[in-house]
């Protein structure tokens, strides 16, 4: 058992978990799974990827262990006959994931987190969204493959015949009300509030967390500055959210299931909303432990862990590392590839825009574009930032002290 | 009423009515899950139980009483009950007609009084109109006058009238009486014969749980708010907040709800009760229960005796608190209702459980005991059976900032508002903790910033003149391991300890490495000591003769501070084994063992030091006993035979110049270069070398906190402040990995660290370096207390003290001792503690059991001082202190009251400490009386009736060194009474002489006035005598000092207290008056005035002194 | 081995009729037949379900415990009341009156058993009268004057035997109109 | 049985039972009808629906927890506000006393976890709507209008984190309530806020900027704890309340449920 802990243990490390998850969820939701088999050729592409990893991972460490938990899910989405979505494939993952965490759970260490009262939401929260993921995602798949027949799907089947409000609709609301009441009174008795000592403004507990909810963004505020993931991040969130009907102009995939006919909407909202902010949630609450160390779920949180994390910014990177000279006075010069590297990424939009995706441009007018699209850069940033903090523990892109403007 | 036509459904109905059958009947279920849940409490399982073991309880005492109410006297009782039944039914016509003539009566009566009423009430009224027409000049004001009268005039009659119909009625009423009189005086006899039965049964009825009983159904779950029987139980104490972070919050103590019995007497633990019973016997013997209260008492010690023989012992949480009269009873000094549980006892003062109320376990074993229980049940009832085990739910709840003390720490408790006394009243445990504290010095490396450990002096002696005192061989061996060299000595020691050098804790290599830096560091202190310590020649003791010097040793009262022998016979094991400081009382471990002194010291220092301790270092704490040279010669002369060769022969390994080298430039890295120190300790010689590491050593080892050494002066101590550690959060305690750990001390006990702020303290005290264990430590970086090497019992003592400074501020009324009265006591206190006066004085009922433990009879022991400050004149006082050759009371004491140099200053502080603990006028000096010449003849009489002479002496005596009266009857020693007037207080002769015993308990002083048991008053042994033929003569030469007045001689001698002042006077007359006899060409110096050196307090004024008795005695008895 | 896919068929709109009607109606409908034993257990579990948790509410609203002031309190030795007089000492701290009587002392309670408001003491007049209405009371504390209903209750009030002082303990009432008066604990017998 | 049911019939037919209840139980369609326009809570829904807006698999019933949800939370913590005093010397220990001595201190238990429910039910209906698509035209504002409802449940849940004032719940506000003092312009910290200047008095300083708007002080403290209690209990749930009902009338006029076209 303990092998499997360790291997988990150092799996969970930031860099190597992230990079994982974003691996499964292109191979989940891209590349023809979704009609239900792995296509031959894009099985191979994923076989590839999955070595290619193994073999840079002879090199760099961490890499291996990806290859080698990535080559594990690939044959293990295979031994379920490929067909996530049908029901009993669907039954037999939750089985699976019931199991691990019951098992995990005999470890005292990860027993102490996820036992702990205010966490238990969290767990119930992991398992409804993979729930309701799959679920959605299975309707979708259902009515694609009908669609792909020229059927329809199969809320038109029924949607122009109507049903009484009483008794059905508020027959099941009553029901839902009643076993939500039921949920509601098991868990207040089971579960105790928490309730710690008296506050105390001059000692801050260790480690002080946000409620679970904000972790996403705490754990933001570990790769930006406060100002950027902690006012302007959250309200292109918000924005962004606010945005979506606006920007997608796409008329079909209105009130039924359907992937293929959204394929892009979805993509980019689920690697948002799962990918990225359930993610850090889940960091944030599991594997964030005292002074805000990474721990791995099954280790101990011990407070005088010392992890070498001294960063550096890509200004000291390029000049001291590699050219080898000293740092110039003048902010502009000293901060030049920078400005370089954050105007290239800025300015692809436009160049997409008259290049490959020029039909997107027309189609969608320019307003809806740039909007969508800067949207998505920013979007994009966060795991950007994030990767390179793991693996080169590198800070700052742009360090601007003087107008105290860093990104 | 079939449906019109029937409707699609999306789910089938049926499936969703079993749904919602199935659903409501699981919503039902979880509701009542829920009123369970909140109504299933722990707490409640505790009342129900006390309330079965009241019942219990009132049941066995129901079935005693009703054995002890006679069942005879009962049954004729009733018998007469139905005669007078009988006899009324006879009489029933007359009794008819009376009670018809009464209800007649009755009527007038109410009519009389209400007409009565109407016309007062009008005029009430008319007085207010009348005054308001007065008032205001009104024309009517005559006629409202008039009318005024009329209806008080009115008023009058009506009153009559009303006088006349009460009389009336009441004669009608008595008629009625008198039959039923009969009928109820047997029911009033009946009830009170049953009363105690009945009372017991009512109470049983407040105290019975039955189902379907009205308390079983008033505490049902959602009925239990009407008239709970079973409740939370609080004390709400506002002016005692708790202190939370910067806010107080009001504290509410909820301890009663589990612990129900803990104000009412009656359910002690059995070891309370017999400590009670036997209590409260004594005090029955010694009369001092009053009358109206015995019998109370006796029933008490039966119910005691009755707890003590019931099969099983009461168990906590429903016992009775012990010491009623001191905690939570209601007319104790802290009644419940004003101090509530947790401001001594801490914990969570509004939890209502076991758990969350903070609990501390004092060992593992009691830890396993009450181990928490599974996580569904610790909210439920725990189970009643398992009483061995008892699972109250204890769990290590670190959300508790102040969890309970645990046992034998509640007196921790005391400190927060006793901090201001030197010793606690009747808190003995944590006094002789405070004083082990003092003696043993942990103030001096430890700041404790509160009045009883601030302004101490250093425990240690002053190293300025090591040299002239010592060798540096001895005191190599000394540093290294002090315990050697004297088994009970206060010096720690700093060297080879467990995170050193012991074998299972350290690895080989690094043990080696270690005892050679250790080496390297005691060389380097020794070498700087020497180094820098002064040369003062000291003049070498005569011829002494050692004989004589053990003999002085033994008798002139080095034996109060000091311990002379190291071998003590163990009273349990009954074998010789090496002495420890417990064995012997605190106040001897004032001063070093003398054991080895021989080896240590050399002969000239010890002469020198021994004349005048103070010529070696200012403020040395030994007094001088003004040894001549002579005397000094013969006790050097004994003191060098003590020697201890073994201790010098143990071999001394040369310091290893690596070692030095290592060490030195550790400390030079700090401020110069790696190059610079290696160029500066080339350049210095080995010893400049050790000379610079001694320093520095010094420094680190913190040897300046207790010895003065030149050159550290006002450094900060080097121990951490313990002001406010017992406040310290558990988690900042570093357990290192001893947490839950056993580990054996080199004692051979073997010890266990529990999780908890006592047990750490108490396991750091045992041995400071355990935290060490397993951890890869540079040198410097290891702990570096040293080690007391305290019994188990010191350890818990200090822990206790450390355990209870805490940062609560206890508002101003609330602390203990603040007014000015007591804080002039106190500083006294201070003193006399500090000077260690109670090696040989009793000193507020404690003290000189150190010297009476090397002095066979009592009769030859220091005075016992409890009263003293109502009896010595304050000017004598303050001679005395500051020189005691002044006046030597007790010539035949071998033990001398040794000059102590004390200030002005001091001397004052312990004047007014001794008036104000004795109630007296603070600098009251009465010498100046001269008592009329008729009571000095009085007195005289009485004087020689009473035969006073066989033991006091009356011939004028050089008070300097009056001679030495023949010893060989102890119990007849007594002092000389001429020296009375100038020491003793004037009212005071003559309360002694009443009542010696009282004052001091077990006085030489006979008791001549016994007190009358039955009115308390003192008798006189003359009211009988005079008359008997032995004393014809007195009384001959008494009747003219009366006026010939029999009957007032006869009374005289009968009042004790008219003789004592007789007596008094008569003393006074022979008193000399001048204290130092003019030695020949010398003036008489003035007696010194003690100055007030603080406000005097609002003392009571000096009592009149009773009037003079006339010369002619015609006033009758002197006015009492 | 996966669940096969078939294309759905566009519901037509008709009305259901024959056969249709008899799926729907096997579907459960609410018919006398099937109302009363599962759908009366269920109407009936929840309506008890919601009394429960009405009652949780009500229970909800009595705390079990009060912070209220101290309702015993100690008010000195016999020694220091003054026959015959009405002491107010106490009134405003615990509105208690203590007076003192030739055989015996007893504590009235300082509210008007009208409307509660506090009646004053007027010793020129000899009464206890109530701001509010005019209620009056004689020394005594029976009502005489004014709407007031029944005369001033009596508080529990005994000597404690430790320490001989008077123990005044307002949580336990005496009324006269129900001869409690005569109750020992109502007043000191001197 | 007989007289029970003769004693049901009597109530039924009474006159107050007629006037309460207007339709009866709804066995008929036009009951059936009636039923729902006639009641004030039902008339939220349509008299008919469609299929697709009853079936559990489609709507996931999260639109309906999320209400339930709010509506629990309103009564638990209407119920505490009569045990709770949002002062710092009373607020702890009058949560302790909910667990320790208050009659059914579970309520606590029922607010918290009803708060974490209500979070997690709020993501669900968001990614169910989503996911259908139901957020293209004619529903965009009601996205829009549900994003904020969103953002009030939030902060709902994070001002009512605060009021236990445990250690936990001051250092999460702490925590939470320091990003505010970063926001570009309005942080006392972020950048450019250094520009708004008044000659060289700063204007926006520790002692106004937006994180001092939202805590009410330099520090978290007694005035937080009163502002967090006022947000939470009154200004954050009337705007919910009031955006709800604005969302449930748009779900109606948009449409109802969604569904294809």
């Amino acid at each position: 058992m303990d092998f499997i802990k360790d291997f988990v243990n150092v799996l969970s490390a930031g860099s190597i978990s992230f990079l994982l998850l974003t691996s499964i969820f292109a191979l989940i939701i891209y590349f023809n799974l979704l009609n239900g088999r792995i296509k031959s050729g894009g099985g191979i592409a994923f076989l590839g990827f999955g070595i290619l990893l193994l073999v840079v991972g002879i090199f760099i460490r961490p890499l291996a262990y990806l290859g080698v938990a990535y080559l594990l899910i690939l044959f293990g989405l295979a031994a379920l006959g490929g067909r996530l979505w049908d029901t009993k494939v669907g039954l037999r993952l939750f089985v699976v994931g019931g199991l691990a965490f019951g098992l995990s759970m005999l470890d005292p260490n990860f027993f102490l987190i996820a036992a702990k009262p205010d966490n238990v939401p969290i767990v119930a929260m992991i398992f409804l969204l993979g729930f309701f993921t799959w679920l959605a995602l299975r309707k979708a798949y259902l009515n694609d493959s009908q669609l792909a027949l020229g059927g329809i799907p199969w809320e038109k089947t029924e949607s122009d015949e109507k049903l009484f409000t009483w008794p059905d609709l508020v027959y099941t609301e009553m029901l839902c009300m009643i076993l939500l009441t039921i949920v509601m009174i098991v868990w207040s008795v089971v579960l105790r509030a928490p309730l710690e000592e008296a506050a105390n403004p001059t000692s801050s507990p260790n480690p002080a967390k946000a409620p679970w909810y904000f972790l996403g963004l705490q754990e933001m505020l570990v790769y930006f500055d406060p100002w950027l993931a902690g006012v302007v991040l959250p309200t292109l969130i918000i924005v962004g959210l606010m945005a979506i009907p606006y920007i997608d102009t796409n008329p079909k995939g209105n009130g039924y299931y359907s992937f293929r006919e959204r394929k892009w909407e979805i993509g980019v909202f689920l690697y948002g909303f799962l990918v990225l902010w359930s993610f850090l949630i889940i960091t944030g609450t599991f594997l964030r432990g005292p002074n805000w160390n990474f721990f791995g779920p099954y280790e101990f949180w011990d407070p005088n862990k010392l992890v070498p994390l001294v960063n550096v910014d890509l200004s000291e990177l390029m000049w001291v590392k590699v050219l080898g000279t000293s740092l110039p006075k003048l902010w502009i010069i000293r901060e030049i590839f920078g400005l370089a590297l954050i105007g290239a990424y800025l300015g692809t939009p436009p160049v997409m825009a008259a290049g490959p995706f020029r039909r997107f441009y027309l189609k969608m007018g320019a307003a809806r574009y740039y909007v969508g699209a800067y949207l998505f850069l920013i979007m994009m940033s966060l795991p950007i930032k994030m990767v390179l903090r793991w693996l080169f523990n590198l800070k700052y892109i742009l360090h601007i002290q003087e107008i105290f403007f860093n990104v | 009423m079939k449906p019109q036509e029937p409707i699609p459904h999306n789910y089938s109905i049926r499936r969703l009515n079993m749904i919602f059958a199935l659903s409501s009947l699981v919503l039902l279920a979880v509701t009542g899950l829920m009123v369970g849940y909140d109504y299933i409490r722990g707490w409640k399982w505790f009342q129900l139980e006390f309330m079965r073991m009241q019942q219990e309880r009132i049941s066995q005492e129901i079935g005693v009483a009703q054995a002890e109410e006679n069942k005879q006297q009962l049954a004729d009782l009733d018998a007469q009950d139905r005669k007078n039944e009988i006899e009324l039914a006879r009489h029933r016509d007359q009794y008819l007609s009376a009670q018809k003539e009464l209800d007649a009566i009755e009527g007038d009566h109410y009519r009389a009084d209400q007409d009565y009423r109407f016309v007062k009430a009008n005029l009430d009224a008319q007085r207010y109109i009348t005054e308001a027409a007065v008032v205001q000049h009104l024309p009517d004001a005559p006629q409202q006058q008039a009318e005024f009268e009329r209806q008080t005039k009115h008023l009058a009659d009506l009153q009559l009238t009303l006088q006349e119909s009460t009389r009336k009625r009441d004669a009608a009423k008595a008629n009625v009486d008198q039959w039923l009189k009969k009928i109820k005086d047997a029911e009033d006899k009946k009830k009170e014969l049953t009363a105690s039965v009945d009372l017991l049964n009512k109470q049983l009825g407040t105290v019975d749980m039955k189902p379907f009983s009205t308390n079983w159904i008033l505490s049902q779950p959602l009925l239990d708010f009407v008239n709970p029987v079973i409740k939370i139980d609080q004390v709400v104490l506002n002016d005692l907040s708790i202190d939370m972070n910067y806010m107080s919050v009001p504290r509410v103590d909820r301890c009663q709800t589990c612990h129900r019995a803990i104000d009412t007497p009656g359910w002690e633990s059995k070891t309370e009760a017999a400590r009670l019973s036997k209590e409260l016997q004594q005090k029955l013997d010694a009369y001092q229960i009053p009358q109206e209260k015995r019998k109370e008492t006796e029933e008490r010690i039966a119910q005691l005796k009755r707890i003590q023989d019931a099969p099983n012992d009461i168990l906590n949480p429903w016992r009775t608190h012990p010491k009623l009269d001191l905690y939570v009873g209601s007319a104790s000094v802290h009644p419940l209702l004003e101090y509530g549980c947790t401001v001594c006892h801490r914990g969570q003062d509004r939890a209502t459980e076991f758990g969350r109320a903070g609990h501390t376990p004092a060992s593992p074993r009691m830890e396993h005991r009450w181990a928490e229980r599974t996580a569904l049940s610790a909210g439920f009832f725990p189970l009643p059976r398992d009483f061995e085990q008892r699972h109250w739910g204890y769990e290590e709840n670190e959300f508790i900032e102040t969890p309970m003390y645990p046992r034998h720490y509640y007196e921790a408790g005391c400190i927060k508002c006793h901090s201001g006394q030197m010793g606690v009243d009747r808190g003995d445990d944590i006094t002789k903790a405070e004083q082990t504290i003092e003696i043993y010095g942990c103030y001096a490396c430890h700041k404790i910033a509160n009045w009883r450990f601030t302004d101490l002096r250093k425990p240690g002696p002053d190293l300025g003149g090591i040299a002239e005192k010592t060798t540096p061989e001895w005191a190599f061996r000394w540093i290294s391991e002090p315990h050697n060299f004297r088994a009970t000595t206060r010096m720690p020691s700093f060297f080879y300890q467990r995170n050193m050098i012991d074998p299972n804790v350290v690895p080989p290599q690094e043990r080696a490495h270690n005892v050679k830096l250790q080496d390297a560091e005691i060389h380097a202190i020794v070498s700087f000591l020497f180094d820098k310590s002064t040369h003062r020649p000291w003049s070498p003791p005569g011829a002494g003769d050692a004989a004589r010097g053990k003999q002085l040793v033994g008798s002139v009262g080095c034996m109060g501070c000091h311990i002379d022998t190291e071998q003590v016979k163990d009273e349990k094991t009954g074998q010789i084994r090496l002495a420890k400081r417990e064995d012997f009382p605190l106040e001897r471990n004032y001063g070093f063992n003398l054991t080895g002194v021989g080896t240590k010291a050399n002969p000239a220092w010890i002469y020198n030091w021994v004349k005048n301790p103070k010529a070696y270092y200012a403020d040395a704490p030994m007094p001088s006993l003004r040894l001549t040279d002579q005397e000094a010669a013969d006790v050097t002369a004994y003191l060098v035979t003590m020697q201890k060769p073994a201790f010098m022969n143990t071999p001394i390994r040369p310091p290893d110049a690596q070692a030095v080298h290592d060490l030195a430039k550790g400390y030079l890295i700090n401020t110069l270069s790696d190059v610079e120190a290696e160029a500066k300790l080339r350049s210095m010689t080995q010893h400049d070398q050790l000379v610079y590491l001694g320093q520095r050593s010094i420094e680190k080892y913190g040897c300046y906190s207790c010895h003065n050494i030149k050159g550290f002066e006002g450094l900060k101590p080097i121990g951490t402040e313990l002001t406010v550690e017992g406040s310290k959060a558990l988690h900042l305690f570093d357990f290192g990995f001893m947490n839950d750990e056993q580990w054996k001390n080199e004692d051979g006990t073997t010890e266990h660290v529990i999780h908890t702020v006592p047990s750490w303290v108490y396991n750091k005290l045992r041995n400071p370096r355990i935290y060490d264990d397993r951890r890869t430590k540079v040198y410097n970086d290891k702990l570096k207390m040293p080690n007391f090497h305290l019994s188990p019992e010191e350890a818990r003592r200090i822990a206790m003290v450390v355990v209870g400074l805490t940062k609560e501020k206890v508002a101003e009324n609330r602390m203990a001792g603040r007014d000015a009265r007591t804080r002039l006591i106190e500083e006294g206190r201070k003193r006399v503690s500090q000077h260690n006066c109670r090696a040989c004085h009793v000193v507020d009922g404690r003290g000189r059991d150190s010297i009476a433990s090397t002095i066979a009879d009592a009769n030859f022991l220091p005075p016992d001082l409890s009263p003293e400050g109502a009896r010595a004149q304050s000017p004598f006082l303050f001679n005395f202190l500051k020189d005691p050759t002044v006046m030597k009371i007790r010539p035949w004491v071998s033990v001398r009251m040794p000059t102590f140099h004390f200030s002005d200053e001091e001397a004052n502080t312990l004047v007014t400490f001794f008036a104000e603990a004795g109630k007296g006028q603070q600098f009251e000096t009465s010498r100046g009386m001269n008592p009329p010449a008729q009571n000095v003849a009085i007195g005289k009489q009485v004087f020689t009736m009473m035969r006073c002479t066989q033991c006091h002496g009356t011939t004028p005596v050089n008070p300097e060194n009056p001679p030495v009266p023949n010893t060989a009857d102890s119990t007849s020693l007594a002092p000389n009474l001429t020296l009375a007037r100038m020491r003793l207080r004037h009212e005071w002769i003559s309360d002694w002489i009443r009542r010696p015993n009282e004052m001091i308990n077990g006085t030489r002083m006979p008791t001549n006035f016994p007190r009358d048991a039955a009115t308390g008053g003192f008798q006189s042994p003359l009211a009988m005598a005079i008359d008997t033929p032995p004393f014809a003569q007195y009384k001959a030469t008494l009747l003219p000092l009366f006026n010939g007045d029999e009957k007032e001689l006869k009374r005289t001698m009968g009042d004790a207290v008219a003789l004592t002042d007789y007596l008094r006077d008569y003393i006074w007359s022979i008193g000399i008056t001048q204290m130092r006899t003019a030695a020949p060409g010398e003036t008489v110096p003035a007696i010194a005035m003690p100055q007030p050196s603080l406000p005097p307090p609002t003392a009571p004024a000096l009592k009149s002194t009773r009037n003079q008795r006339g010369a002619a005695g015609n006033s009758g008895g002197p006015g009492r | 081995m996966s669940e096969e896919i078939k294309p759905y068929q566009l519901v037509p709109k008709t009305p259901l009729a024959g056969s249709a009607a008899a799926d729907i109606r096997e579907q459960g409908e609410i018919t006398r037949r099937s109302f009363p034993f599962v759908l009366t257990t269920a109407w009936l579990a929840l309506a008890a379900a919601l009394g429960g948790l009405a009652s949780i509410l009500g229970r909800f609203l009595f705390p079990n415990v009060l912070f209220e002031p101290v309702q015993k309190f100690k008010a000195g030795l016999v020694a220091d009341y003054s026959v015959g007089e009405v002491d107010e000492r106490w009134k405003d701290k615990y509105g208690i009156w203590i007076v003192r009587t030739e055989e015996i002392v007893y504590a009235l309670i300082t509210v008007c058993t009208h409307l509660g408001c506090t009646p004053n003491w007027l010793p020129t007049q000899n009464k206890f009268k109530c701001p509010c209405h005019g209620s009056g009371y004689y020394k005594s504390g029976i009502n005489f004057e004014g709407p007031t209903p029944r005369p001033l209750e009596r508080a529990k009030i005994f000597i404690d035997v430790a320490d001989g002082q008077i123990v005044v303990d307002k949580s336990k009432q005496f009324h006269q109109e129900r001869g409690e008066w005569t109750d020992p604990e109502a007043f000191i017998k001197l | 049985m007989a007289n029970l049911t003769a004693l049901k019939d009597g109530i039924v037919n009474s006159q107050v039972w007629k006037s309460v209840f207007r339709v009866g139980i709804p066995n008929t369609n036009r009951k059936r009808v009636l039923a729902v326009l006639g009641s004030l809570i039902l008339h939220l829904h349509p008299v008919k629906v469609r299929r697709s807006g009853v079936r559990m698999s489609y709507t996931w019933c999260m639109g309906g927890t999320s209400f339930f949800l709010f509506l629990v939370e309103t009564v638990t913590g209407l119920l505490l506000m009569f045990y709770y005093r949002p002062t710092i010397e009373y607020a702890f220990t009058d949560i302790m006393d909910l667990r320790e001595q208050a009659p059914f201190g579970i309520m606590r238990e029922m607010h918290r976890w009803g708060a974490h429910a209500m979070v997690i039910a709020v993501w669900l209906h968001m990614f169910r709507v989503f996911m259908t698509g139901s957020y293209k035209p004619p529903r965009e504002f009601n996205w829009n209008v549900g994003v904020i409802l969103l953002v009030l449940t939030l902060l709902l849940s994070f001002t009512g984190y605060l009021l236990p004032w445990d250690q936990l719940a001051i250092w999460a506000i702490t925590v939470g309530s320091s990003m505010a003092r970063a926001s570009p312009g309005a942080g006392n910290e972020g950048p450019m806020s250094g520009l708004v200047k008044l000659g060289d008095i700063r204007l926006i300083h520790a002692g106004d900027d937006a994180r001092f708007a939202l805590i009410g002080g330099r520090s978290i403290g007694a005035a937080t704890l009163l502002r967090f209690y006022v947000l939470h209990c009154v200004v954050i749930p009337l705007a919910a309340g009031f955006l709800m009902a604005i969302h449930f009338w748009r779900v109606r006029k948009d449409g109802g449920i969604s569904g294809p076209l």
